[in-house]
């Protein structure tokens, strides 16, 4: 009996997964793409936002949110595919959208992989917690400019990167 | 399975099942071509709590203010909300609120309907097609007479579609004549509004026709109109039509100078009424939720009441705005969480540390306007007269309007919390000072 | 080509050309490793102002405050504040200013050096390799003996490179003793912390050892634990060493609790002065920048001191901290604008709307608080005695502490807008209470 159900169970797990993760172009995950990440209407708002970003022409998505060391980067893909191909199914995921503490760690590597010249000579630190500042703690708008949310505010008088220079 | 069914919603657009016009005000109708906003709509029937917000008491009756604070009722006495103060509750109930209110057993304006009704057909009716002066005409009703009229014209339903959107294209706009006549009275002033830059395009514009909320005004600005039509101080009464007091500017100072320079047809100075105990002429603070939240970093900010209580929701591929208007401690995540993304706890413990702050020196500021009352009854025994205790009637009458311009307002200081904290502050320091004039009454 | 020098630069500036140890507090060895730092770092003795920070006055001597503000030099009277008590100005100065000021025409202890020197090897001399034997030790000498044994030591610097770096790593780090004590008793205490997380990690593990901020502090806050060796209030005179009174947390009310539940060694109550006109046990505050910042929006946001007053500065091909210490107004584009993405002039209206409402609170407790002093004045003529007097001098202790906490703290109200407000509320509310106490003082 148990025979019979468990494969069965499994298998059907395993084409569910599969097809989950086809349809939703989860396949995009092996390409470096931008567009592939906003086959997900759900990546749409970022995708939009990356775009009038101050990054747009010098990165895209894999370049911050995958890692940059070749292995590393097919088991995040795996992983993250995993859980946004499921999240996006399901619906069964917390919005806003907020990045993972992993995530923040990938992304915290590839500001550095891009700015090591930069920041190189900031201090070191013996401190609690590894040392970096996070970037984002000042950086927060590079990826997608000001985080308005969903129905914030269009621009009231410049909420802008260009307003900096005003 | 799922992903398809998503991924066909998001391609559906919009038709429309029935036609909705100006004079449709019963929400069920514009529901049928709306049925998610109508239905977040009709969750305003639902009880809500949180610390300070929503209501307490039973599901009949929210709790009585004026007991929970009894400063509150000792501040009140001679005028009708000493009888009778609750919370508030959800849009649903704001008619029927009003109805069974005890501060009807007052005589009342027929005004009041003015933000308890969708009432914009009986104004046009009143004025002929034109609702201001149907809005003018209707303070000599007595509350009972327009109300009568407002049930036989079929419209008795709470705020409703008619009175944010414009039936034709769905767009936002406000439909209050007090509300435009008072934005209009602080365009044509002089005060900075640094949080409505279209107020100031306008003020450099050749101002050949009064601002226009509804042309002039960006929509992110339009967010927070449609709340200001009715969340705002006011004058309603049977003396004089409605009024909105922003004709100097928005802050409580301001507004109480407009009060001070504001007098009744007949020539009288202005107050609400005279306080029982003192004989004070006392200026009464309604929920000024719009005027606080002007002085606040979110609305310089840019950040609408509907950001925070109507925030957009996904509903599949598309977007809708939660019209089940609450608090935002109730729903974190759509109202806070897509500018702050911090943990729904610390958001929370922000508001608490903010909320707690406010409402200790609130209570600081309450236990010295009871000490003046008290040095002013003394001061009446030892035989004061009106004319002795007239420097310490005015300070009672300064610094209630602040303590009631904070106690009124309801985020309990978080709309504004620099700005709240520093009216509060005046409102004490008014109360102590007329307690000193009350107690050294016989001085010279 | 470009790209190539800059690269050079680049790994250069890692490059050590002497060594540096703990002893070496002469900041000119340390900027041969480091020019760039150096650079910035010598820059503050050039004059700044702004509307209400830097300085006034000359280049030779900073404006007085207590001539600006007259009721400050009166509620400093018998105090050496009331003597001479000027705007502060840069890093550079601290140790002149402190040689030269008026206020050491009374006698002074030599842990004022604690915060005005680059003092450490001297404390380890001191207190025979015990830093903080000797500090405690300092408070015995004279300010001029221990003045003299700085100078001949070699060590008579302002804040220098080794006070907040370690000279192998360059990492970050504290060195006060004074500093360390507090933040240990801080941690000891339950007071919330919510702005240092490390302290609640702290709390939760074993507590065998007591806190350390160099290990247990993360990066983010000992960026600003290097200016809470300083910018913090504090004990220091000759009854008893210097002490950061943190024992109860850091709030105003929490701290006055630690300092009324302290006594002098002779078992005697504490106080600053007793204030010449009045005879009141005073407290006095000083600077307390890392007690309000704590108690702000931005410390429970993670944004150190360093974030705002020494922010990053692309320099070349690298990026360093602007080492030149001064107001973030003089500097908005690096200070605020990477994370307010606003014009400048928007982010400058901002801090003045927040200032100015701070600077009209204090300016209204400052006249409360004269106007309880004219009360115990004329009550004294009247006869009063201490005893008759005693619950409005307490009362003059309480409204002065408050006071005193905001217009000593530098920000004029920015570091924690809401809760700076929140306290001269009470300021102005205590000065009122104490006022009334004084003229009833012959009722029952
Ligand atoms: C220049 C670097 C950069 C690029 C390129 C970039 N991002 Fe991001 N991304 C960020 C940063 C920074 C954050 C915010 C992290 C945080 O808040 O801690 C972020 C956050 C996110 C989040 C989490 C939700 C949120 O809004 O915080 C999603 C989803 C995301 N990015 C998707 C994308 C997609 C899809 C693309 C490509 C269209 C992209 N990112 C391109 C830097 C980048
Ligand atoms: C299958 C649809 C889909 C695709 C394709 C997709 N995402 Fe996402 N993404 C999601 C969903 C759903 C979530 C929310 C998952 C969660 O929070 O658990 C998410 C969350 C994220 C987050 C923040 C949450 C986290 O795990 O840290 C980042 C960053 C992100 N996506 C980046 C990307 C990038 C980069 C790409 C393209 C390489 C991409 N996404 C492609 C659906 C998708
Ligand atoms: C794929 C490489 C790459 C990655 C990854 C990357 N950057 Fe950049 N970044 C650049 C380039 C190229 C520029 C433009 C040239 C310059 O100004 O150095 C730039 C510019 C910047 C600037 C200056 C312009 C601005 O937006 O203010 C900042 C700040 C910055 N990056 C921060 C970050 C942070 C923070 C991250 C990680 C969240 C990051 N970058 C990730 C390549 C990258
Ligand atoms: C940045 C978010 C935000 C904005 C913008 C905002 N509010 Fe609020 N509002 C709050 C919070 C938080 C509370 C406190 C809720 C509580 O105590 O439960 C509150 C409370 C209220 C309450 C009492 C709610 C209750 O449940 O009793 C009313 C009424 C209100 N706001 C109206 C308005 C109006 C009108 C505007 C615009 C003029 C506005 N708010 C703008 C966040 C906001
Ligand atoms: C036509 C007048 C009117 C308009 C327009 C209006 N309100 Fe109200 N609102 C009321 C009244 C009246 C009540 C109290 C109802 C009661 O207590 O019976 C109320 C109650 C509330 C409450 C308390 C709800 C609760 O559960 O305690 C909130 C929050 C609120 N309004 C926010 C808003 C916001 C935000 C807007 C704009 C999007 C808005 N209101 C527009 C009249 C109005
Ligand atoms: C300018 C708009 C406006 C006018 C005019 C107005 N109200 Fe309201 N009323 C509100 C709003 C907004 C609330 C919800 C906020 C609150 O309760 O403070 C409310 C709440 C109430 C409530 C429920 C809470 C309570 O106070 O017990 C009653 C009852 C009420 N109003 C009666 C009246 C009466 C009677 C009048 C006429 C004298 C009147 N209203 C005039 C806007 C208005
Ligand atoms: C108190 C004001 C108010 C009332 C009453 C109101 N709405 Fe709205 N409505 C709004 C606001 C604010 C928005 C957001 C508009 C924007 O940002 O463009 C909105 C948006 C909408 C939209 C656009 C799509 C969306 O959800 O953002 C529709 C459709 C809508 N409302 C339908 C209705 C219907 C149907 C009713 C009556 C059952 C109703 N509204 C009552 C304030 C109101
Ligand atoms: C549409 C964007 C947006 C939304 C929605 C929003 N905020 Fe804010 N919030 C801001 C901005 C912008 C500031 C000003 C500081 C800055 O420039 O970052 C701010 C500042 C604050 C502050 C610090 C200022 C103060 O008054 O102490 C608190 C606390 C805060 N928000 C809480 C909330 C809460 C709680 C909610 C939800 C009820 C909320 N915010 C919703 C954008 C938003
Ligand atoms: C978010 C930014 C920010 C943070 C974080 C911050 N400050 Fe400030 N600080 C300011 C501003 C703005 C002023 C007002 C400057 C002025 O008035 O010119 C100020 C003023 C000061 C002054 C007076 C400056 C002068 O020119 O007279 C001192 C001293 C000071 N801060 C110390 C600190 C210390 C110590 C900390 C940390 C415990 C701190 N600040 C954290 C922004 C900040
Ligand atoms: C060793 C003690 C000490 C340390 C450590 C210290 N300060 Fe100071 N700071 C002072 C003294 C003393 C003055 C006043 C100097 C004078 O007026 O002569 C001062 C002045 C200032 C001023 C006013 C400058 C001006 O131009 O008016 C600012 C701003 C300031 N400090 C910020 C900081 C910050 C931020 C840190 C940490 C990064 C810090 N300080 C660390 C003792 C210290
Ligand atoms: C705990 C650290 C600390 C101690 C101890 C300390 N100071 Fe300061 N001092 C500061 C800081 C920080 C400033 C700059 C901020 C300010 O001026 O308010 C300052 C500023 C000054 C100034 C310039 C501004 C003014 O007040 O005229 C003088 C002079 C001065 N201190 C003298 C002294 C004397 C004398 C003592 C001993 C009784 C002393 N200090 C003890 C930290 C300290
Ligand atoms: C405490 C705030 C803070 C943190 C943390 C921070 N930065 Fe910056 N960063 C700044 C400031 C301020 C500037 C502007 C410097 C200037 O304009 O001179 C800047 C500038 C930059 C620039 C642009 C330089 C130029 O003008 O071309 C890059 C790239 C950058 N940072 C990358 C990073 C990276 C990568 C990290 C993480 C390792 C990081 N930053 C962490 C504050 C910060
Ligand atoms: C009042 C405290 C203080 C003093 C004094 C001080 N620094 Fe720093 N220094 C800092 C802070 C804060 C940072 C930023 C550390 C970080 O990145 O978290 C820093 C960073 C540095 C760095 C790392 C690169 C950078 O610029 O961020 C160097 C190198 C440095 N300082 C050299 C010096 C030298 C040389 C002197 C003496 C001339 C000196 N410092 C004096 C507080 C100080
Ligand atoms: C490292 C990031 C960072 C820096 C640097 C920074 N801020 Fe902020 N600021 C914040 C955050 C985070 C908040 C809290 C609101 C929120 O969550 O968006 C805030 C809130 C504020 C607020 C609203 C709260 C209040 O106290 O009224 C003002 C005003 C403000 N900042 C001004 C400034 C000014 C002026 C400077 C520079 C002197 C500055 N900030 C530097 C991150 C920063
Ligand atoms: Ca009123
Ligand atoms: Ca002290």
């Amino acid at each position: 009996m148990w025979r019979i159900l468990i494969p069965g169970a499994v298998g059907l797990l395993l084409g569910l997964g599969a097809y989950t993760f086809h349809f939703a172009e989860g396949l995009s995950y092996f390409s470096t793409d931008p567009a592939a990440c906003a086959n997900c209407h759900i990546m749409q708002s970022q995708y939009d936002s990356w775009q009038k970003s101050s990054h747009h022409n010098v990165a895209a998505c894999v370049d911050c949110h995958l890692p940059h060391a070749f292995i590393d980067k097919y088991v995040a893909k795996a992983e993250n595919g995993y859980h946004h191909s499921t999240g996006f199914t399901f619906q069964n995921f917390h919005e806003p959208i907020m990045i993972k503490a992993k995530n923040s760690r990938i992304l915290q590597r590839n500001c550095i992989y891009c700015h090591e010249e930069l920041v190189g000579d900031l201090a070191p630190s013996a401190h609690a917690g590894g040392g970096d500042i996070e970037c984002v703690h000042c950086h927060q708008s590079v990826g997608h400019g000001e985080r308005a949310g969903l129905g914030g505010p269009e621009s009231p008088r410049g909420r802008t990167r260009s307003a900096k220079h005003e | 399975m799922n992903i398809e069914t998503r991924k066909h919603e998001a391609r559906t657009t919009h038709v429309r099942l029935v036609d909705v016009g100006e004079d449709d005000t019963d929400p069920a109708k514009w529901g049928i071509n709306w049925p998610k906003e109508y239905d977040s709509y009709q969750r305003t029937v639902l009880t809500t709590r949180t610390r300070f917000g929503g209501h307490g008491g039973s599901e009949a009756l929210p709790a009585e203010k004026i007991e929970r604070d009894p400063w509150l009722k000792r501040m009140f006495l001679g005028y009708a909300f000493s009888i009778d103060y609750r919370d508030r509750r959800g849009h649903a109930y704001m008619l029927e609120d009003q109805e069974n209110t005890e501060r009807l057993s007052k005589p009342q304006s027929g005004s009041c309907l003015h933000c308890h009704a969708s009432i914009m057909p009986l104004y046009r009716q009143l004025g002929n097609g034109d609702a201001a002066k149907g809005l003018e005409a209707s303070y000599k009703y007595s509350y009972q007479e327009l109300s009568a009229k407002l049930h036989e014209s079929g419209n008795a339903h709470p705020v409703s579609c008619v009175d944010c959107h414009d039936p034709k294209t769905m767009g936002l706009r406000v439909t209050r004549p007090g509300f435009i006549q008072g934005i209009q009275a602080l365009a044509a002033s002089d005060a900075p509004v640094p949080h409505l830059p279209s107020v100031d395009q306008w003020r450099q514009g050749k101002r050949d026709k009064p601002y226009d909320p509804n042309t002039d005004g960006t929509r992110t600005e339009v967010r927070s109109f449609v709340c200001g039509q009715c969340h705002v101080e006011y004058y309603c009464s049977t003396k004089m039509p409605l009024i909105f007091p922003w004709g100097k500017g928005l802050t409580a100072d301001q507004t109480e100078a407009f009060w001070d320079s504001t007098t009744f047809p007949d020539g009288s100075r202005f107050f609400d009424y005279k306080h029982a105990e003192t004989g004070a002429p006392i200026l009464k603070a309604q929920h000024p939720e719009f005027e606080l939240w002007s002085q606040g970093i979110h609305a310089r900010s840019g950040v609408a009441c509907a950001d925070c209580h109507m925030p957009y929701m996904r509903d599949g591929a598309t977007k809708v705005s939660d019209h089940w208007v609450r608090s935002p401690l109730l729903n974190v995540n759509r109202a806070c969480q897509t500018c702050h993304q911090l943990p729904e706890k610390e958001i929370l413990d922000r508001v608490d540390v903010i909320q707690s702050r406010n409402h200790e020196l609130l209570q600081r500021a309450g236990a010295a306007l009871m000490s003046q009352l008290d040095a002013i009854a003394l001061a009446r025994t030892e035989g004061a007269t009106d004319e002795q205790l007239g420097p310490a009637l005015e300070l009672q009458r300064k610094a209630q309007w602040r303590l009631d311009f904070i106690a009124a307002e309801n985020s309990m200081g978080f709309h504004a919390p620099q700005e709240a904290a520093r009216v509060l502050g005046e409102a004490a320091d008014y109360a102590r000072q007329g307690q000193i004039a009350a107690i050294t009454w016989n001085r010279k």
